[in-house]
C-alpha cells in the first residue's frame, strides 16, 4: 500500500486523504481549543494504527508509510485543513525517528512496535526549571552504577507527562564537560520507582504540562540510545524537521475566520476600521503562507532547512496572537467572559486570547528565535 | 476642598491606609477565584468600616465628601491588590442613594450594584428598558460581582430605579468571569422598582476613571513583580534583566505605565475642577482608553516576560492579565472611548 | 515557457548579468540626482541593448518574451542598484507599442513613458481624459522620470493614444523628487496623437508589481549595508551589531524582507500563469502593499540603526529611504492595494 | 524690570510675553522647517537682546532676567505657542550658565557681555566620530605647554558650527584616567590657527551641522573653564535642564496640525480610518502633555529632574515621527516631491518625513534613552 502512496500524483493523494479523514475523524474532535489527553484522542490514534496511517514518515520496513517529504506534507495540510487534533504523538515524531537513525536492532524491535500499538505512549524530559530556553544548561544527571543509570533531578514543561508511559530522557552524564557536552539520551518507564509526575495547571487553566521527577531512578543501560554524551546532537537532528509546524499559517486562518465570526456576531465586521485592520491581518497571513510554501518546498526538495526557519515560529505566533488581539478589541464586556459566547465555542474570545499567550514562550521562545535569527542567519557578533 | 498640599497628603494617607490592609500575596484572590459570590463579604464589610463606599458620598449625608482624585488613588491601590471587592459598583450606587438604602450601603450591610448596561459595547444607559410605575421592564447585562448584590440600580428610558435581588419578576443569571468573578444579567418581567430621583451619567463618568485607576494599580504592580522576576532569573548565566532587548521592552512598558498614570491624574484633576462637560468626558475617555489598552499590554508582555512560569496558572502574574482582561471593556472599552474622545474632545486652542 | 528548473536558471542568469553591470557604488547615482532629466541615457541605451526594455515584448514582435518573475528578478537587481534609468515605464510602454515606436523604445532611442495616473492616490486610469479624433485633451501627472521623455502613453475615457512631448498643445512641468529625480505633470490642451489600441490595465499590473520587486532590492541591500556597518562600527567598546536590541530589530527587519520577498516572488507566479483577474489582482495589491510598507519600515530602521552619520547626506543609505519615499506610492501605494485586496481577493477555500 | 516680571502673576506673565511675542517676532520666521542660520536670526536675537529678554535664566546681576523657574516655562510655552526658531543660542543655555557656576570673574566679565551683545555665537564641540552617543569616550586631547594647551582632534555634528566665532569644547587631558575623568572644559576662539570646520551636509540636505577639525590648535590656559579634568561633571550638569525640551509635546502639536492640513487637501479627513488613526495620535499627544506637565511641575518646585526624564524624549520623538509616517501613507504620490506641494510650506509630508528622522537619533539616540530608563530608573542589571 505504502508504494501505491507514493506512486499516486500529489492531487489524488490529496482526495484520498481529506475523503479518508472526512470519513473517519470524529467530529467532536475537530479543532479542539486545548490539548486532547490520551483519554480522548486514542480513538483517532487506533483509527490511524489500524489504517497504517499513523507513521507517515518512518520507512515502511518499520511499520511506517514510507511517504516522500511531498507526500507527508500533503497528509498534513489535509489534517490541518479538516481541524484533526494532535495526538499524544511524540512516540511518532519523535522516539521512532531517533530509534530508526540511532538506535540498535534490539532497540528498534523492543519500542517500534509497541508505539504502532498505542502501546506505549511517549513524553519527551528535555527542558529543566532552570533550563527553559537554554537546553544546554540542563543539569538531570545520570551516574553510572553497573549496568545501569542512576538519575536524579527534574523536568518540567513535560506536555501529557500524565498520559505517557515512556519518557526520552535528556541527561548529563559528564558534569565536567562543556555545556553541550556530557549529554546522553535514555529511555525510561514512568513507572519506574522514583518518578514522580505533577501537573501543572497552565494559564488556560489545563493540565496540559507537568513537571517530572527523578529520584534515584535507576535506568537499565540498554535503554540508552546512540552514544553516551553525544545527545546533545541527537536531540538537535531531531528538531529540524520539526520547527517548520510551529510556522505553519494554519492555526492563524483558523483563528482569522473565529474573528471573522465574532466580528459579524457583534456588528462591527462592516466597520470600515475593522475591515482595514481585518485586511492588513488577512494579508499577513497570505504571505505567511507564501513564505512558509517556500520552506515546504525546501523540504519537498529533501533538503535541510536553515536557521531561517525560526522567522515562520515569529511571524506565525505573532500574526495568531494580533488575532485574538483583535477579537478581545471587538468583544465588548464579552473579553471577559470565562466560557464561550452563547455557548458557540467558536465566539470565545478570551479563551483564544489566552491559549494564544504561550505561543510566543514554548518552542524557543520568541527572544531565543530572534537570537538566533540575529546570530546564525545575520551572522551579528556574539 | 481643602489646599492643595493637604490633599496630597490625605491621598498619602489614604494610600497608605488601603496599602495596610490589603495582603502582599494574592492567596485570598486564588481562595475566592470562581467561588460565589467572588468576593468576601466580611472583607468588603470591614472596607466600608473605613468608610472607602462612603468616600464620594458628600459629608452632609454621612460620607466623606472626598475627590476624585482621592477615589482614584484609593481604586488604584485596590487594583495593586486585585481587591475583587465590589468598590467602584458601590461607590457609584451610594452616589445615586439617600436614606436607608445608602446607609445600608455605607455600611457594607447591603451590596447595591448598578445595572445599566445592556450591549456589550455601549455606554448607553437607557437601553430598552423602563422603570415607569413601579415596573421595571428590561434586560441589563455584564453586572460585575453580581453573585453578591442584594439589589441592583437599574437605570430605564424614564429614569433610574431600586429593584432587589429577590423580588418577584426578578431574574439573576451569573457567568463566570476570567478574573474569578462574575457578571449578572438581570432580567426584568415587570419586577417591582422603586423610583431615584437623579442621572447615572456623572457617577459613570467617575466608575469609567475609578476603574481606569484600578487598572493602572494592576498594570503597575504587574510591572514591579515582573522587573523583581528579571532581577533574579538567570539564563545563559546572568539575570534576564540584563539582556538589552528585554530592557528595552521593560523601558517601553514603563512608558505605558507613566503615561497612563499621567492621564488617569489629569483626568481626575479635571473631574474636580471642571465642569465643562464636553471635557469632562474627553479626559475620562482619554484616560480610560489608555488604561485599558496600556493594561492589556503591560500584562500580555509580563507574562511573556516570565518565560514558561509564566503560562502557568500557579504564577500569580497571570492574575493581572486575566483581571486586565475583565476591567479593560467595563464603563466602556479602548474603541469605544476612543470615538467618543474624537466626538466631543475641545479642539486645541492653536 | 520553459521547465521550472530552466527558468530560475535564466533568472539567475539574468540577475547576474544585471550585477555585473550595476556598480558596487552610488557615485554614479549621486551625480545624477536632481539634475535633468535624473538618469543617463546612454546607460539607458546599453541597457537597452541587453534586451531589457524588451524583456516582457512577444518573441514574435522583436521582444525575448521572458515571463512576469524575470521581469520581476531584473527589477529587484535595479533596485539594489537604485538604478534611476526608467525601466520599468519603458516596458510597460513597450508592451503597448508595436511598429515603429516600439522599435525606438527597445532600441533606447526613444523613451516613451505611460503617463496615466490624474490624481495622487488613485489606479484610475481614464480620469478625465480624451483621446478622441487625433486630439488629447486632459491632465496627467506623477510620471517618473518624465524630463527624459520623448513621447507618452497617454490612457483616456476612449482608450490610449501615443503623444509626442514637443508636439503642439503639450506641456509639460517637472517637479523634483526625493530621490533625485523627477515627475512630469502633462498637460494636453487638444493635442495631436495618435490612437493605440489596447488597454493599459494588465501592463499597470505588472508595472506595480515590477515595483514592488524594485522596491524588495532597495530595501535588501540597505539592510545589507545596515548589516555591514553593525558588525564594524563600534560604540562602548563593542560593535553595535553585539547589542541584543538592536539585534532583534535587525531581525524584525529580516522578517521583513523575508516575507516582501515571498509575496513578491508567489505573485510573479500567479501573474505567469493565472488567467483569473480577481486573483491576479490580490495578489499584485498584497506584494505591493507589503512592498511599499516594508521598503519605508526598513529604510527608515536602517537610517536609525547607523546613528548620526545615518542623518548625512554624504551617508548612502539615505539614497535608499528617498528611493523608497517616491516608489512606495507609485503605480499605488499601500492603503489603496490593501483597499483593492479587501475589494477583490478571492475567499479562502475554508 | 526683572523684578516686575517675576512678582507679576502668572497669566499676566503669559499674556505680557504673548503680546510682545506677536508684535515683534517676524512672521516669515515662525515655524521655519529647517534650523536658522545666524543670518536668518539674528534679527531675532538682537530684538531679545534690546529687549532684555535674550537670557532668561541668568541673573539679573549678568544681564539676565532673572525669572523664576516657572516663568522661565512659561516664556518657553508661549515662544513655542508662537512658532518662535531657536536663535543660535548656545552662548545663552550653555556658555552662559557654564561661566556663572563654574568660570572666573575674569571670565564672566570677558564673556557673558559679549553673548548679550550678540558679538559672540557659540557652538558646542560633545561629539566625536567614534563618541557618538558615548560621550565618554572622546578623543581629541589637549596637552600642556606652558601657559597654552595644544589641542588635536576632531568634532562631529556641531550645531551650526559655521555660523560661530567661539566653541566650547571637552578635551581629553589625561589620557590615563579612566574613562570619564581626565576631560576637561575650554573655551576656544573659532579663528585659531589650526581649525578648520567642514558643514555636513543632513539628509534634509541642510548645513546644520559640521566637523570641526583641531590641529594644533593653541589655547591659553586662561580660557580654561573649572577644574582641569573636572569637564565631565560639569558637561553633564548643564545636560539636566535642557532634556526636557527635547520632550516638549510642541513639535507633535505642530505637526499633527500640518497632518490635519494635508488630510484635508487630500480629501481623507472624514475617513474614518483617518479619523481613528488621527485621534489615536490626538490622544497620544494629549497623554503626552499630561506626562510633560508632571514633569514641568518638578522644575517649576526648583527640585532636580531624574533619569525618567528620557521617557518624554522617546515618547515625543517617536510621536513626532508616527505623525510624520501617517503624513506620507495618505499623501499618495505628492510623497515623493522634493519640494512642498502647491507651494504652501506647510503640505510638505516628504520634507517633513524627513526632519522627523534625526530626533530619535540626537540628543542621546531612543536607545541610549531606554538604556537609562533600564537601568537608572528600572534598576535592571548591567
Amino acid at each position: 500500500m505504502t508504494v501505491d502512496l507514493n506512486d499516486l500524483d500529489d492531487e489524488t493523494f490529496r482526495a484520498t486523504v481529506r475523503d479518508w479523514v472526512v470519513a473517519n475523524y470524529p467530529e467532536e474532535l475537530r479543532n479542539p481549543p486545548k490539548r486532547l489527553h490520551w483519554r480522548d484522542n486514542k480513538v483517532w490514534y487506533f483509527k490511524l494504527a489500524e489504517k497504517g496511517w499513523l507513521c507517515p514518515g518512518w520507512p515502511a520496513e518499520h511499520g511506517g508509510m514510507g511517504l516522500n517529504a511531498g507526500k507527508q506534507i500533503i497528509l498534513l495540510e489535509e489534517f490541518e485543513r479538516y481541524g484533526v487534533a494532535r495526538t499524544n504523538d511524540h512516540g511518532i515524531i519523535m522516539v521512532g525517528p531517533l530509534l530508526i537513525q540511532y538506535g540498535t536492532d534490539a532497540q528498534r524491535a523492543e519500542f517500534l512496535p509497541k508505539i504502532l500499538a498505542g502501546e506505549h505512549i511517549w513524553c519527551q524530559g528535555y527542558s529543566e526549571p532552570n533550563a527553559g530556553s537554554d537546553l544546554a544548561s540542563l543539569r538531570t544527571s545520570a551516574v553510572s552504577d553497573g549496568d545501569d543509570w542512576v538519575v536524579n533531578g527534574q523536568k518540567i514543561w513535560t506536555t501529557l507527562a500524565n498520559d505517557a508511559n515512556w519518557i526520552f530522557l535528556l541527561v548529563r552524564t559528564d558534569p565536567g564537560a562543556k555545556k553541550q557536552e556530557g549529554i546522553t539520551f535514555l529511555l525510561v518507564p514512568m513507572d519506574s520507582p522514583g518518578i514522580t509526575v505533577r501537573p501543572i495547571i497552565n494559564i488556560d487553566l489545563h493540565d496540559e504540562f507537568c513537571e517530572v521527577f527523578f529520584d534515584n531512578v535507576r535506568v537499565p543501560k540498554r535503554w540508552t540510545v546512540g552514544e553516551v554524551n553525544k545527545g546533545w546532537t541527537m536531540a538537535k537532528n531531531l528538531l529540524g524537521f520539526e520547527r517548520i509546524y510551529l510556522g505553519s499559517p494554519k492555526l492563524s486562518g483558523y483563528a482569522l475566520s473565529r474573528l471573522r465570526m465574532l466580528a459579524e456576531r457583534m456588528g462591527t465586521w462592516e466597520e470600515p476600521n475593522f475591515q482595514d485592520r481585518f485586511t492588513r491581518l488577512r494579508m499577513e497571513m497570505d504571505d505567511l503562507k507564501a513564505l512558509h510554501a517556500t520552506f515546504v518546498d525546501i523540504v519537498r526538495r529533501g533538503d535541510a532547512l536553515g536557521p531561517d526557519v525560526s522567522m515562520l515560529k515569529v511571524i506565525q505566533t505573532e500574526l495568531f496572537q494580533k488575532i485574538t488581539d483583535e477579537m478581545m478589541d471587538i468583544a465588548g464586556a464579552n473579553a471577559g467572559l470565562l466560557e464561550p459566547m452563547e455557548g458557540n465555542r467558536n465566539l470565545h474570545p478570551s479563551g483564544q486570547f489566552i491559549q494564544a499567550r504561550p505561543s510566543t514562550i514554548y518552542g524557543g521562545s520568541n527572544e531565543i528565535q530572534r537570537n538566533i535569527l540575529a546570530k546564525n542567519v545575520l551572522g551579528l557578533p556574539g | 476642598m481643602s489646599t492643595a498640599e493637604d490633599r496630597s497628603e490625605n491621598i498619602r494617607l489614604l494610600r497608605e491606609s488601603a496599602a495596610a490592609v490589603i495582603p502582599g500575596d494574592y492567596r485570598r484572590i486564588r481562595a475566592l477565584r470562581f467561588q460565589d459570590p467572588g468576593f468576601d463579604p466580611a472583607t468588603w464589610k470591614e472596607m466600608c468600616d473605613m468608610g472607602w463606599a462612603a468616600l464620594r458620598v458628600p459629608e452632609a449625608k454621612g460620607g466623606s465628601g472626598l475627590g476624585v482624585a482621592e477615589y482614584c488613588a484609593l481604586a488604584e491601590e485596590l487594583g495593586r491588590g486585585l481587591v475583587p471587592e465590589p468598590f467602584i459598583g458601590s461607590v457609584t450606587a451610594a452616589s445615586l442613594l439617600s436614606g436607608g438604602a445608602l446607609a445600608e450601603v455605607l455600611a457594607g450591610d447591603k451590596v447595591i450594584l448598578p445595572a445599566w448596561q445592556e450591549r456589550p459595547n455601549s455606554l448607553d444607559t437607557a437601553g430598552d428598558t423602563t422603570v415607569a410605575g413601579g415596573r421595571a421592564n428590561g434586560r441589563k447585562a455584564f453586572i460585575p460581582m453580581a453573585a453578591g448584590a442584594d439589589a441592583f440600580i437599574v437605570s430605564g428610558r424614564d429614569g433610574l430605579a431600586l429593584v432587589a435581588r429577590d423580588a418577584a419578576g426578578v431574574s439573576l443569571s451569573i457567568e463566570r468571569t476570567q478574573d474569578g468573578g462574575n457578571f449578572g444579567t438581570l432580567t426584568l418581567d415587570n419586577a417591582a422598582c422603586t423610583p431615584l430621583s437623579g442621572d447615572m451619567a456623572e457617577a459613570l463618568e467617575e466608575a469609567a476613571l475609578a476603574t481606569g485607576a484600578y487598572l493602572l494599580g494592576v498594570m503597575d504592580r504587574a510591572f514591579a513583580m515582573t522587573l523583581d522576576y528579571m532581577k533574579t532569573r538567570n539564563q545563559f548565566g546572568r539575570a534576564i534583566g540584563s539582556f538589552q532587548a528585554l530592557q528595552h521592552r521593560a523601558a517601553d512598558l514603563k512608558i505605558q505605565v507613566a503615561l497612563t498614570r499621567a492621564s488617569v491624574e489629569a483626568a481626575a484633576v479635571t473631574l474636580d475642577t471642571s465642569q465643562h462637560p464636553a471635557l469632562r468626558q474627553s479626559v475620562v475617555s482619554r484616560a480610560k482608553a489608555r488604561a485599558a489598552d496600556a493594561a492589556m499590554l503591560v500584562t500580555r508582555q509580563c507574562i511573556q516576560l516570565h518565560g514558561g512560569i509564566g503560562y502557568t496558572d500557579e504564577a500569580d502574574i497571570g492574575l493581572f492579565l486575566r483581571k486586565a482582561m475583565v476591567l479593560s471593556h467595563l464603563y466602556g472599552g479602548a474603541a469605544l472611548h476612543r470615538g467618543r474622545f474624537a466626538a466631543v474632545a475641545p479642539e486645541d486652542d492653536e
